[in-house]
């Protein structure tokens, strides 16, 4: 896909030129329904970037020996150990943030990102690389989740990871939590980050136009 | 009298009453101009060519313009006098035509006639000749050459003949001061051509705003056999082709197809009377009534010789009463503006109107706000807001399959419309770009038969 | 699940109160993609409903009589995969074969359900809430056909949002979840109704 | 000489987009009226409040993004009235304006400004409003009507009061929000709408009587159906909120289905589920629908005559 870059350029492409939730719109659903906090937000995203990275390890090493028409169902395959893996760790150190998750751990296993990546970057680069992207496009996408999280929560109770932020006479906007309020926020969040991205290019270009 | 109407259409003007006080009780008066331009390409179909050349001598009625083919008309000269020039003058819409200019020498003497004799005795084999040679076209505004629309192909017949008397443009009285002064030439027509095409229902429509008209032509249609007179509900567009016949007698043209599909006919008063003239005097189409109003000092119903220039028309009516913003052709909804006022009447010029700066300023578009009230103007039942959309974005596949071509260019919609969008434009654009692409895929089409 | 109304009212409570989109933010990857065009979204919706159908009766009964027989419950996530994948595979062919027609009406979409998070979620649903085999199925096709009216309406909402003078930061994705987000508050209303 | 050219035609009909939403403004005021008559200076305060709220965000959005100013069409005033009569009279301050801000910016002019959104504004602002503070929009109190002394009672659900008569209804002398209250005042506004031309019979008059059938099939009773009519957002929401052009079909026939659909979701949602009043997601359900609807109907089309009648 992209030639030979640095380790750190594939790390910061995946946070940030191609960051999986706001540039690529991958992963969608975990993105609306597990960021009513900032908490689950970040545990999402760690269990998924946890999966990420070992799954485009494996694959990349194992990318010789899979034959290419049976490529989908062997990703599937090593993607689904790594996700068990994590459901029985969850379960065992955090069962109160694998209960507020529920049924999204074991959905890791279709979430676009991953199959996304083990596709298009895992299976044609040395696991070196697959590690870093996989660590850049779990660290994008964690932050973005946490991003949403601290927002909905914000407005949703008034704090950010369980701290009371908005003092106590704050009214708490329950729409935000709810489901309507993940898709309204997604929305609106992806839309100031096109017109930020805009804002940026057009910057440049002037500077360019002067520069000229 | 149980009065008949289609469905939906709009009432224009209707406080006003249509623009049409200021010239309803004027008779019609004749006027002559010194110097007419008769265009060559006054009708649907091929222009016709001139025959004459500078300097000639023309006599009133003789032909200056010969028919090119089956749709095409002969042109004859209005006045007598000299031909001064024959050249190309722009027209409305088409691009240059080719005109030939007459200096009148008042003298009006007529070239020798042929008449035919009374139309109840008339050899019906002779008419439709008649007309065709007398150079008529349908002066409702379509200019339509009535020979080729009695002419009908294999297997097609006809069991009613319409005469519309409708007038539902506002601002124009032509016809029904025509209707007023002269009934029994526009019942003449009619059997003329009821012999010919040898019908026996021959059905006058008039709108209820014009009864003075009815009672006329109810005289004049006693005692004659298979004729009657229809009163209409007073609503544009009650003289449109299609929504006349659906009103009379309940049926609808096919989409894409011709008033004969249904066994009808449709004419103009106007063209009735021409036609009469071409049979009982052997008179061509050499003038027509044309309602001069509007930013005028003096309205007037005008007979006026076919190339007479509109300077000279409005210099008869007393000049402008303000100064002009817009000069149209025809009635407010249909007409055609003018780029200047040296332009020539046509055959089918029913109306000149002339209105003031004010009446002019056209606001701009503003978002459409999705009311509706367009879907329930128009009088086919289309869609104006979604074939909007579609033709603003050049989509003509959906344009097509919303019907498109199927609209009349009526203009209800946009009356209706009240953020001012310009839709009939916007039709007109889709369905000549759809017709332009239709006439190059056949012609590809015979092209590869040749080939 | 005896009566009929039961089921009806089981079918309410998929399809309206809990519908799989707007309440349990299942499979709204296609929906978000898949969903600019009414006829695309009806082909994708049935097919949708086609494969969850299948999958909830395959599924169950694999847990049922294979994985909890042998204890393997923990092998739930990747035996349900496997079998999703398996299946459409099974019914891309099948559908080639008998009848071409519905085949290109869905063909193009069949891979993408293999990736489609509600035919995993409902399947995940049914082990995790119990429901006996008739229930399971019941409920993979209520809730597809719930997904479906979502989608069309969605459709709906788009097409006609073609028109509208949207602003350029906005075009694409994000004014489909503003969309997606006013039309969940609509849905709302529905809670509690069973 | 200098002539204008333009296609025809060249006269138009008075009506405006800005008569139109003058028309509404002139049908609201009864309602209005009826409303501050009713719960006094506070319901002026929040009408005021949100009419002045949201023509500041239609103008704050318009600057913003540099497009031309269109706060003249009034069609952000009829939006904020229309909210301002949906809140009880003792709505914060604060919640009016962020319905506004949210009925302004984010449902209409996010898509594209007038004519482009597909939910009615002030109605999708009230169902964020119901659902992100619950308490504060029912609280519903009994109408004082100026009478000093009497504190207001606050009631649980405007439906609950089983005992108001039905003359008592249809005066408003029953708890609801600023606007549903007085049902002779609605009336009025829905004449003066019908006078005008500004709206068609079909949507308000079939909504109502489908919540009236609907009703009366589910509970059995029809004094009960009469009531369901009478009490409740089901008149203003019929005359003003569901005849919104932007949001409702436009041929007659998916107009009929619209208004019939939205009474069953009404009285469904009445009967069986958990929020005591249905309207407002009766109506923006059809609203989602109503693209659909404007789609595939059938329209009868001049030219497509199945058999052709003899003379």
């Amino acid at each position: 896909m992209s030639e030979k870059k640095s380790l750190g350029g594939v790390l910061m492409n995946g946070i940030v030129t191609e960051n999986p939730t706001f540039r690529l719109v991958l992963g969608t659903c975990p993105t609306l329904a597990v960021t009513t906090s900032a908490l689950n937000g970040l545990g999402m995203g760690a269990a998924a970037t946890f999966v990420l990275v070992c799954s485009n390890v494996a694959i990349s090493m194992l990318r010789k020996f899979i034959p290419d028409q049976v490529r989908i169902p062997a990703f599937i395959v090593v993607i689904c150990t790594f996700v068990t893996m994590v459901q029985l760790l969850m379960q065992a150190f955090v069962p109160a943030l694998y209960d507020s998750l529920g049924m999204f751990i074991p959905l890791i296993v279709v979430n676009c990102i991953i199959l996304a990546r083990a596709e298009a970057f895992a299976s044609k680069n040395t696991p070196i690389a697959s590690a870093a992207d996989g660590l850049g496009m779990g660290i994008g996408f964690t932050l973005a989740l946490t991003l949403m999280g601290s927002i909905r929560e914000l407005i949703g109770n008034g704090s950010v990871f369980g701290v009371n932020v908005l003092g106590a006479s704050y009214e708490p906007m329950l729409l935000i939590v709810l489901a309507s309020g993940g898709f309204l926020t997604f929305g609106l969040l992806l839309g100031t980050f096109n017109l930020i991205v805009k804002k940026i290019e057009q910057k440049k270009t002037k500077k360019e136009a002067q520069a000229a | 009298m149980q009065k008949k109407t289609f469905r939906r259409g709009i009432h224009p003007l209707h406080s006003a009453h249509e623009g049409k006080t200021s010239t309803r009780n004027l008779e019609i008066r004749d006027y002559v101009s010194d110097t007419v331009i008769i265009s060559m390409a006054m009708n649907i179909g091929a222009p016709a060519k001139p025959v004459v050349k500078k300097g000639d001598q023309v006599l009133v009625g003789q032909v200056i313009g010969e028919a090119q083919g089956f749709m095409s008309v002969p042109v004859h000269a209005s006045v007598s006098g000299e031909v001064l020039a024959v050249e190309q003058i722009p027209s409305l819409g088409a691009g240059p035509q080719m005109a030939v200019t007459i200096k009148n020498d008042f003298a009006d003497n007529w070239v020798e006639l042929h008449p035919l004799g009374s139309v109840e005795h008339v050899d019906p084999a002779k008419v439709i000749p008649a007309i065709q040679a007398a150079g008529i076209t349908g002066m409702g505004g379509a200019s339509f050459p009535t020979h080729v629309k009695l002419t009908f192909g294999n297997g097609k017949t006809c069991d009613t003949i319409i005469v519309n008397g409708a007038e539902c443009e506002t601002h124009l009285t032509a016809d029904y001061r025509l209707m007023l002064e002269n009934s029994t030439r526009i019942v003449d027509g009619l059997r003329a051509v009821m012999r010919a095409l040898n019908v026996n229902n021959g059905v006058i429509a008039i709108e209820d705003n014009k009864m003075e008209a009815v009672a006329a032509m109810q005289k004049a249609v006693q005692g004659r056999e298979g004729v009657r007179v229809q009163v209409m509900r007073t609503k544009y567009p009650q003289g449109g082709e299609k929504q006349l016949i659906e009103a009379i007698t309940g049926r609808q043209v096919p989409s894409g197809g011709l008033p004969i599909d249904v066994h009808a006919v449709v004419l103009n008063v106007g063209t009735c009377a021409a036609i009469a003239d071409a049979v009982i005097d052997g008179k061509p189409l050499i003038s027509r009534i044309t309602t001069v109003t509007g930013a005028v000092r003096k309205p007037a119903n005008l007979r006026l010789r076919i190339g007479t220039i509109t300077e000279d028309i409005i210099g008869e009516c007393g000049g402008y009463a303000e100064t002009p913003g817009k000069i149209f052709f025809g009635g407010a909804m249909t007409g055609m503006c003018l780029p200047n006022d040296q332009m020539p009447i046509f055959k089918s010029t029913n109306g000149i109107v002339v209105f003031n700066e004010k009446e002019s300023k056209s606001k701009d578009e503003s978002p459409c706000i999705h009311c509706g009230r367009c879907v329930a103007a128009c009088p086919i039942g289309l869609n104006p807001y979604q074939i909007k959309v579609a033709a603003d974005k050049s989509d003509f596949e959906a344009a097509k399959k919303l019907h498109v071509m199927d609209c009349i260019l009526c203009g209800s919609c946009a009356y209706m419309c009240p953020s001012r969008r310009w839709l009939t434009p916007s039709f007109k654009f889709a369905k000549d770009h759809i017709a332009a692409e239709a006439k190059a895929k056949q012609a590809a089409a015979k092209g590869g038969e040749q080939k | 699940m005896s009566s009929i109304t039961d089921v009806l009212l089981f079918m309410v409570s998929c399809i309206l109160t809990n519908n799989f989109i707007f309440s349990r933010f299942l499979g709204c990857c296609p929906f978000l993609g898949v969903s600019s065009k009414v006829e695309t979204s009806v082909s994708m919706g049935l097919a949708v409903t086609f494969v969850m159908t299948i999958a909830s009766l395959f599924c169950w009964l694999i847990y049922n009589f294979l994985l909890i027989p042998m204890g393997l419950t923990y092998m739930s996530t990747i035996s349900f995969i496997l079998v999703i994948a398996a299946l459409v595979q099974f019914v891309e062919m099948f559908l080639k074969k008998s009848s071409p027609t519905l085949y290109s009406a869905l063909g193009i979409y069949l891979p993408l359900i293999t990736t489609n998070c509600a035919v995993l979620g409902v399947a995940t649903l049914n082990m995790n809430s119990s429901y006996g085999l008739l229930q399971s199925v019941l409920n993979g096709t209520f809730s597809a056909l719930g997904f479906l009216l979502a989608i069309v309406l969605m459709a709906g909402v788009r097409e006609r949002l073609e028109s509208s003078k949207i602003p350029a930061c906005m075009k694409g994705f994000p004014i489909t979840l503003v969309s997606a987000g006013l039309m969940a508050v609509a849905f709302m209303g529905f809670s509690g109704l069973v | 000489m200098s002539l204008r050219i333009s296609t025809a035609p060249h006269v138009h009909s008075p009506v405006t987009t800005q008569r139109l939403m003058l028309y509404v403004l002139i049908a609201l005021l009864p309602a209005a009226a009826m409303g501050v008559y009713a719960f006094g200076f506070s319901a002026l305060l929040v009408l005021g409040l949100a009419c002045v709220s949201c023509v500041c965000a239609e103008f704050l959005w318009q600057k913003i993004a540099r497009q031309p100013v269109r706060v003249g069409d009034l069609s952000a005033l009829v939006t904020g009235l229309i909210l301002g009569l949906n809140l009880p009279p003792t709505a914060p301050w604060w919640m009016v304006v962020i319905g506004s801000f949210f009925a302004i910016m984010i449902v209409k002019q996010l898509f594209g400004g007038l004519g482009d959104n597909f939910l009615n504004p002030a109605l999708a602002a009230r169902a964020v409003l119901l659902a992100s503070w619950p308490v504060h929009m029912t609280h519903y109190v009994t109408p004082t009507f100026f009478k000093a002394g009497v504190d207001a009672v606050a009631t649980a659900t405007p439906l609950a009061t089983k005992g108001a008569s039905l003359m008592e209804l249809f005066l408003g002398q029953i708890p609801g929000t600023i606007g549903e209250v007085s049902k002779a005042a609605i009336l009025a506004g829905l004449l003066i709408l019908l006078v005008t031309g500004t709206v068609r019979w079909r949507i308000p008059v079939i909504l109502v009587a489908s919540v009236f059938c609907w009703t009366w099939v589910l509970t059995g009773s029809p004094d009960a159906a009469l009531m369901a009519i009478l009490s409740g957002g089901v008149l203003f929401g019929a005359v003003f909120m569901a005849t919104d052009y932007v949001t409702s079909p436009i041929t007659n026939f998916a107009q009929i289905v619209y208004a019939f659909l939205a009474g069953l979701i009404i009285v469904l949602i009445r009967q069986y589920g958990s929020y005591p009043e249905g309207v407002t997601y009766g109506i923006l359900l059809m609203n989602i629908a109503s693209p659909l609807l404007d789609r595939f109907l059938p329209q009868r089309i001049y030219g497509y005559q199945k058999e052709v009648k003899k003379a």
